[in-house]
């Protein structure tokens, strides 16, 4: 909508601003070698140093555990207790990342494929993002690979590109994020047409595209490379908790005594016991046929159902992932396959 | 090709292994390697930074299958494929366990080079780890409650410490049982807390060290300071332990100050 | 029941007995009249080796201030051993409990044989008043109910 | 290797000889025996029995100046010292509010470890092995060794020796090359406790004891006591008188006997100092 | 939704004057589950129990909870009830609302409220209750009585003349025991072998035992009516088939020095001997340890003479496995020799002996033949001083206990030698005496007063030689502590009796319990003074605790009708707590993963391997463990310890403790 300027000393001024204003922000914040994504206070907290955060900023708005609603016994009747949505903060999520934003797209989608999520949908309309686009990568990021990018927009409300030392582009994407210019109008000067964001940008090469991948799957489905890829996966659910997409969850009952509440909680596909029957029957019986799943799912399923892939290309997982399953690498080779 | 690598092939391509187990050079530091053909070896390498806990998959079955199969480890495998054997969980009949020592590979015959070799080539203790116990220890009783709940509230459960842990190898982990649910399945502070304390207890006496449970951790909670710290309780207070178990056996001459 | 009339602190205390010495000198206290302080419920298991770890963490989950584990003394197991392993899985639960800085001082370990009615009465009026001078133990209470604190609902 | 020294009172005075002979012993085996600055009395002659607190206190004030002073062990050779001493040390490490009422008393807080060893524990710890490569005059004569009431008591506490019938004192004169008598009297009471209310009962008592070591031939009797030692030495008029006979043999310490066979001069060890002479070894 | 019965008894007024029953009764109405609450005055009456029934059938309950007297007390009457009314007698607990509540607390209302909440926790637990079945048992209809002396011989013969089938086993070369060792007994000063011998030889005949001597067990496996003793046959090198038992082997053996066990090292044997005259068999064996053929390979001279070539020396040891139903332990003890008083003389001065060897010396059949000869010199000892106690009551000495028999023997000593010279002069250092029985008092009464034995009440510090005698220095208390000292000729060492060496570990193989004097330890030290916490295994005689010879044969009938009355049933019924090791659906089979650490947990050996195979092709699919349920105890100490919780054990599942844990908490 609108590009303006921002003195680099200013930011500050205004994300006090916004902290002062807004009920909650988030933020990467230090936690030992790498960051994380927690409620800041003050504007100095932030971690600018780190590429990405351990974990994506998906809890914001589907957290790892949430009630889904309470009830209570009375005598022969039950009382049924909703959550009060709204309480639930209006929150700034700041210095996400295009990966960031962009992975609040898959998540909307299946919050709301066929049952309008309520929780999900309060909890999401009450974010405004602000994020920052990359200047450095590593080497499991791969978002060019999957449609989106170091200075990617989408998903955004803000995006701050950092064009030197002085002064940094913002780009007001929605009026969720021209009211958060608002607070603080006098840090803001209009932006030169002349100013080249790409060329601030992180250099991230493409090693396949989406549709590359999308194709192949469809023919895949009973390859080796299933297996092979997946030998030394151990099946824990590192990768797929750290997703910014990863919408998997459980339901699960907390009962003490007469009172209770449902849970939702997250969940992972890479389980053993995410498909266990109670037969004792496995449909995915093995960690290579689970991992076709999370693959298939993110590259195949979601976007034959949902139009949307289920991959934002951060590499959290890779990174996580405690015997290097570099999804970048698997999916290269599933591109190259024959 | 490496001696490790012509090794490794010779036995595959003699048909003495169906599979090798090892490490490749990975994204940032080595990887589990799993080598099926002759040509797969080339990419062995073994180094001081090959830390994972290859055992791991040891308890696999469907990544060893029935076939014999060789895994070159660092000394932690050697020292939990000890502890396997004594909780029959592997057949050392189809085991060919390997390490390599400088230029030479050692292939271990039976439990007892094995067990001399961990004897003998004990690592130096991780400072790092050893400075944060003795921090903890040093805090006053609600400081240590505090920094725990602080840290474990941060587990989002994904569980990555136990399917890292070679010695976790339950078909059904106690946090799945759910008839009573020992452990409330959330990510919450206090049924995270209790599921490090089971998974302590559990590996108490049994636990080798490696340190995977916290290497794995995505999250870099300082778990495998739990069970570092268990370990050197156990030693303090029962000994050189070696049989492997400490809770499922006893000495009447325990002692302890606290039963009144 | 945290408070009485008097506002002295009234702590909930649970008792995990064996069978064979605790729970049948627990019963002597009561045929020798013995009074002693009524914050205290017995459960009873068939041995001390059967109490497993977890369900003390479920006490204080679930609200208790305390909590008194009570067997055979060593060497007169019903069981012969079970009292052994069971003071091993102390030793060891014990040391990690108090590294991750759970309050040991609310589990009170004891030997109570059938034959000491009178040392049952005692080690419950000792537990009762130290808990009650220790105060609820309110920051186990907090975190067990992290989903009541962390949410409102409306009806 | 440096080791804390308690010499108590005797030491200094009637016992000077065993002092002597202690200190001249200990550089032979490569130690040094350096005296616990600003002791105190053990508290053994009075104390323990009328006041209970200050038997307490004063052993534990000797104790804490030993650990400021930095020795993780001392020597006691005086055996009324040194049951005093390992005495307070059980009962204040059994005790955390006794400990606690001691610390206050004496104005020192202390751990209450040190290791606090008789003679011939010392002896047995740090000389026994290397004896035999340092002998250079076998003591080859009959002796009977006396241990007397302290010594070893109270077992449970020091845990040394058989508390009924010791035999640390016959192994050490055995390994020096005496040869020690079996005799009936290793434990009997030399009347220390009435050494200066009643003499008589002294004469008597320690009477019975130097006679039958006479008896059986001794040429000597060991001690490890300067209770013990007094008076069987000093008392030698009035036990002869009670005996009816004059008996000659000498009373030495083990830690002189022990010097003798390394070749220590005599008059080092303090053996001139005896009231019975000791010519005949 | 279960519907459980709620039964409140007042127990008279020993609930009720402290609880508020009504209002017990009245919430556990409104409790979860519950279908139907009442309190009643009396629940164990005829009318108490017939309500309960009444309740189960009208109001279809499912499980039933009683407050009221312990479990201990009512729990098999309230289950028999519950039975009765059709209802599984497992699905019955019981809430202790006396022992635990009524009679411990004051009357409030927070005694009142404790009362409704332990009836909540009962409750939550018997909603999770599963109903179990009581397990069948066959049983091995044969005794195993282990040791041949007085208490195995009694044991066995009253147990051969029930019917039942006996093996008797003897580690030495002939039965007899301690008993046969004995001179006379007291109180009555009759001939011990007198009334033994008779004995030995109705075991040796009887057709239902079956004598093994020269054997141990080895090995001990099953549980009760169905165990499995491994029996070691020790070589006697002699073929007893053939042996007649004649002799001449015994008298031309050249090994002639060796110190008589049964004489007590007071006079000597062969390498090839049997152990006294009138031994059970009375036929040799041989020595190994003293053998010269066994040792150096030379002499053979048994073989050379035996008329009916017996001698077999290269026959190994042999083993028996044999199935038994019920086991009888009869060890015995031993005491403790005269080198553990080192302040006595410690074993260096012949004549001071023990009070065994004095028996050996008055025995008509003994070294002296019955006369009263010190060791040393063989004279005629004219003073002797006996010392009570030497061990026994010295916590110092690590014996606390008092040996009980000494105070009775030594009287019968200082008697019998005064009868046999009687210009000599005892006298006994005692602490008490203790004389508690039928006719002992009076028995010693005798000793001092018709034999004028000396009783010094003190202790004595030491014993040494002085000029050919043994001075005894001791005091007596009674005369303002005097020290005493006696020139003695000879001094009789009352020594501690003390369990058997060996006995810790033949406990371990039967897992049996002993006290931390290796003494086995009885179930209960009244009321199952015979039984151990081992079902089927039952103890008599000295194993357990010094006991005279009467104490010990009472004993020893006493095991004998517990093992006849195991025997006599045509099965066994036991209490279903056991634990059990899950099993479930394929591919998993069992949660278990089979690391068999539970099985060093187990007191009882009760963890099996059970492989789990595939049903066509037979291949083994996994290995999980079993318990037998029939070795089972149910400690459930391998519940707790199971890290996949594939272990529960019934009546005590992990369900039900942890339901009735929270909802003790739970408001």
């Amino acid at each position: 909508m609108e590009r303006l300027i921002i003195k680099s000393d200013q930011i500050h001024t205004w994300l006090a601003k916004i902290i002062e204003t807004v009920p909650r922000v988030l933020a990467p914040v230090k936690t030992g070698s790498k960051a994380e994504f927690k409620e800041i206070k003050d504007a100095g907290s932030v971690a600018y140093d780190v590429i990405t955060t351990t974990s994506s900023v998906k809890a914001s708005a589907f957290p790892n555990t949430e009630t889904l609603f309470a009830y209570e016994k009375q005598g022969t009747d039950t009382k049924i207790y909703d959550v009060a949505e709204e309480n639930f903060l209006d929150t700034v999520i700041w210095r996400a990342r295009p990966c960031d934003a962009v992975g609040f797209g898959p998540l909307t989608k299946i919050f709301n494929w066929d049952y309008k999520d309520k929780l999900y949908n309060e909890r999401f309309s009450r974010l405004v993002v602000v994020s920052f686009a990359c200047d450095k990568a590593d080497g499991c990021c791969f978002c060019t690979s999957v449609g989106g990018g170091p200075g990617n927009t989408a998903g955004s409300d803000i995006m701050l590109t950092k064009i030197n030392d002085k002064e940094t582009l913002v780009e007001v994407l929605t009026d969720k994020g021209q009211k958060l210019i608002d607070l603080c109008k006098d840090c803001f000067t209009k932006a030169d047409d002349s100013i080249d964001k790409e060329s601030v940008l992180a250099k991230i090469p493409v090693r396949f595209t989406r549709e590359q991948i999308h194709e192949k799957l469809a023919k895949s489905f009973e390859s080796p490379i299933w297996k092979a890829q997946s030998e030394r996966c151990l099946g824990c659910g590192a990768c797929a908790f750290v997703c910014p997409t990863c919408a998997c969850f459980d339901i699960q009952e907390g009962a003490h005594g007469n009172h209770g509440r449902r849970v939702r909680c997250w969940d992972s596909c890479g389980f053993t016991l995410f498909t266990q029957h109670t037969s004792g029957h496995n449909p995915r019986p093995t960690q290579a046929t689970r991992w076709r799943q999370r693959v298939m799912h993110k590259f195949s399923y979601m976007p034959d159902r949902l139009d949307i892939y289920g991959c934002t290309g951060c590499g959290r997982c890779s990174r996580a992932c405690p015997v290097d399953m570099n999804i970048a690498e698997h999916l290269t080779n599933i591109a190259n396959n024959e | 090709m490496s001696k490790l690598s012509e090794k490794a092939a010779t036995l595959l391509s003699e048909g003495t292994v169906k599979m090798i187990i090892g490490y490749e050079q990975g994204t940032e530091r080595p990887r589990p390697a799993f080598c099926h053909k002759p040509e797969d070896c080339e990419r062995l390498i073994f180094n001081d930074q090959c830390s994972n806990n290859l055992a791991v998959y040891l308890t696999k079955k469907e990544i060893i299958g029935e076939d014999k199969v060789g895994v070159v480890g660092n000394y932690y495998v050697i020292k939990t494929v000890i502890q396997l054997n004594r909780e029959n969980q592997i057949n050392l009949q189809n085991l060919v366990v390997m390490t390599v020592d400088g230029d030479d590979i050692i292939t271990f015959g039976s439990i007892d080079e094995m067990q001399q070799y961990v004897d003998t080539h004990e690592p130096v203790p991780n400072e790092k780890v050893l400075a944060v116990i003795e921090k903890i220890d040093k805090m006053s009783r609600s400081e240590r409650w505090d920094y725990w709940k602080s840290e474990l509230s941060k587990c989002v459960r994904c569980y990555a410490c136990r399917a890292a842990c070679p010695l976790c190898y339950c078909n059904r982990c106690v946090t799945e049982v759910n008839c009573p649910q020992w452990i409330e399945p959330w990510a919450a502070p206090l049924s995270n807390m209790e599921w490090q304390i089971n998974r302590v207890m559990h590996m108490s006496g049994r636990c080798v060290g490696c340190g995977e449970c916290a290497a794995a951790c995505p999250l870099e909670l300082p778990i495998g300071i739990l069970t570092k710290k268990m370990g050197m309780d156990i030693k303090n207070t029962f000994g050189g332990w070696k049989d492997g178990s400490v809770l499922s056996t006893y000495n009447v001459n325990d002692k302890e100050n606290f039963i009144k | 029941m945290e408070e009485n009339n008097n506002n002295i602190f009234e702590p909930r205390i649970i008792a995990f007995v064996c069978n064979w010495c605790t729970y049948a000198g627990a019963d002597l206290t009561g045929t020798s009249r013995i009074k002693y302080a009524t914050n205290v419920e017995i459960v009873r298991f068939p041995c001390t080796g059967r109490i497993d770890f977890m369900l003390l963490l479920k006490a204080f989950a679930g609200g208790a201030d305390g909590i008194i584990i009570s067997g055979c003394h060593p060497n007169d197991c019903h069981y012969t051993s079970g009292n052994f392993h069971a003071r091993r899985r102390w030793m060891v639960f014990r040391d990690m409990l108090d590294f991750m800085g759970i309050d040991i001082e609310r589990i009170r370990w004891s030997w109570v044989s059938a034959a000491e009615g009178a040392k049952w009465a005692d080690v419950v009026n000792d537990t009762v008043g130290k808990i009650r001078e220790m105060g609820p133990y309110t920051e186990y209470k907090k975190a067990a109910k992290f989903l009541e604190e962390e949410k409102i609902i409306h009806e | 290797m440096k080791l804390g020294f308690y010499p108590g009172c005797s030491l200094n005075g009637t016992a000077r000889e065993y002092n002597e002979s202690v200190k001249a012993l200990a550089p032979v085996f490569g130690i040094e025996l350096i005296d616990i600055d600003d002791w105190n009395c053990c508290g053994a002659s009075a104390a323990h029995a009328v006041n209970r607190d200050l038997s307490l206190a004063l052993p534990a004030r000797t104790l804490a100046l030993a650990e400021k002073q930095g020795f993780d062990e001392i020597v006691v050779p005086c055996a009324a010292c040194f049951n005093r001493l390992a005495v307070a040390q059980y009962e204040l490490n059994k005790d955390e509010m006794l400990k606690k009422s001691v610390e206050k008393s004496i104005d020192m807080t202390f751990n209450n470890d040190i290791k606090i060893l008789n003679v011939v524990q010392f002896i047995d710890k740090y000389i026994k092995d290397k004896i035999l490569e340092k002998i250079s005059h076998k003591f080859e004569h009959q002796v009977a060794c006396y241990y007397g009431c302290l010594l070893v008591r109270p077992n449970k506490i020091i845990d040394f020796d058989r508390v009924e019938d010791p035999t640390s004192l016959d192994e050490l004169m055995q390994l020096i090359g005496a040869t020690p008598i079996d005799w009936g009297f290793k434990t009997e009471c030399c009347g220390a406790s009435l050494s200066i209310a009643r003499t008589d009962l002294v004469a008597k008592l320690s009477g019975n004891i130097v006679k039958d070591a006479a008896d059986r031939g001794a040429e000597a009797i060991i001690v490890a006591c300067p209770m013990c030692h007094s008076n069987l030495d000093m008392r030698r008029p009035q036990i002869d008188e009670y005996v009816g006979e004059k008996i000659s043999t000498p009373v030495i310490y083990i830690t002189q006997a022990i010097g003798l066979a390394v070749g220590i001069a005599p008059e080092k060890l303090g053996l001139q100092r005896h009231f019975v002479k000791v010519n005949t070894l | 939704m279960s519907k459980i019965g709620v039964f409140i008894c007042h127990c008279g007024e020993n609930i009720s004057a402290t609880v508020d029953c009504e209002r017990v009764a009245k919430s556990a109405s409104e409790m979860e589950g519950v279908a139907f609450a009442t309190d009643y005055k009396y629940m164990c009456s005829d009318p108490g129990q017939s309500l309960i029934k009444n309740a189960i059938r009208e109001y279809h309950l499912d499980g039933v909870v009683v407050g009221s007297c312990s479990p201990r007390m009512h729990e098999p009457t309230f289950r028999r009830a519950c039975s009765e009314a059709g209802l599984n007698p497992y699905l019955c607990e019981i809430a202790n609302l006396r022992e635990h509540v009524s009679w411990v607390h004051e009357k409030s209302e927070a005694t009142t409220l404790k009362a409704i909440d332990i009836v909540k926790g009962v409750v939550e637990k018997v909603r999770r209750n599963k109903p179990l079945n009581a397990i069948e048992v066959p049983i091995t209809k044969k005794a195993l009585v282990i040791g041949g002396g007085i208490a195995g011989i009694q044991a066995s013969l009253d147990i051969a003349n029930c019917g039942q089938k006996v093996i008797l086993i003897e580690k030495g070369p002939s039965i007899g025991g301690h008993m046969s060792q004995l001179s006379e007994t007291f109180p009555t000063l009759d001939c011990s072998q007198c009334i033994l011998t008779p004995r030995m030889v109705e075991v040796a005949q009887h057709p239902n035992i079956t004598l093994y001597t020269y054997a141990e067990l080895e090995k001990l496996d099953g549980f009760i009516g169905n165990f499995k003793a491994t029996i070691r046959l020790k070589a006697k090198s002699v073929d007893y088939n053939k042996c007649t038992g004649c002799g001449l082997c015994t008298t031309k053996c050249p090994q002639k020095k060796i110190p008589s066990e049964f004489n007590e090292g007071l006079g000597t044997r062969t390498a090839i001997f049997t152990p006294f005259p009138q031994a059970v068999p009375n036929k040799p064996a041989i020595d190994k340890e003293h053998c010269n053929y066994y040792q150096k390979g030379k002499c053979k001279v048994c073989q050379k003479f035996c008329p009916t070539g017996a001698i077999e020396y290269d026959k190994p040891d042999e083993f028996i496995t044999e199935d038994i139903g019920a086991v009888i332990v009869t060890t015995g003890f031993n005491v403790l020799k005269t080198d553990f008083f080192p302040e006595y003389g410690y074993g260096k001065y012949k004549d001071v002996i023990t009070g065994l060897q004095f028996e050996r010396l008055a025995s008509a059949s003994g070294p002296t033949l019955g006369e009263i000869r010190r060791p040393s010199d063989g004279q005629i000892p004219k003073k002797i001083v006996f010392i009570s106690c030497c061990g026994s009551r010295d916590p110092a000495k690590g014996i606390p206990y008092c040996s009980k028999i000494c105070c009775m023997y030594t009287a019968k000593h200082a008697m019998l030698y005064q009868h046999k010279v009687h210009d000599g002069e005892s006298t006994i250092f005692y602490m008490d005496v203790r004389a508690g029985g039928k006719n002992y008092e009076e028995f010693v009464r005798r000793a001092v007063e018709e034999d004028h034995v000396n009783y010094v009440r003190g202790r004595v510090a030491r014993v040494y030689e002085k000029n050919g005698k043994l001075i005894v220095k001791g005091v007596d208390t009674l005369l303002g502590a005097k020290p005493v000292e006696i020139e003695a000729d000879m001094v009789v060492l009352a020594t501690a009796g003390v369990a058997n060496k060996g006995a810790e570990e033949l406990a371990q193989k039967m897992h049996i319990s002993y006290d931390p004097y290796h003494f086995f330890a009885e179930a209960h030290p009244k009321l199952k003074p015979v039984e151990t916490n081992t079902a089927g295994i039952f103890l008599a005689g000295a194993c357990q605790a010094p006991k005279d010879i009467p104490e010990t044969v009472a004993s020893a009938s006493g095991a004998a009708v517990k093992a006849v009355s195991l025997l006599s049933q045509p099965t066994l019924v036991r209490e279903p707590i056991v634990a059990v090791v899950n099993r479930c659906a394929p591919p998993m089979f069992s949660t278990c993963v089979g690391c068999f650490m539970c099985e060093t947990i187990c007191p009882y050996n009760a963890i099996e391997h059970e492989e789990i195979k595939d049903r066509r092709t037979g291949k083994v699919i996994k290995t999980v463990a079993k318990i037998n349920p029939g070795l089972c105890q149910g400690c459930g100490t391998c519940v707790s310890f199971c890290r996949s919780k594939s272990i529960d054990i019934q009546g005590y599942t992990n369900e039900e403790m942890f339901a009735e844990v929270t909802a003790l908490l739970n408001k």
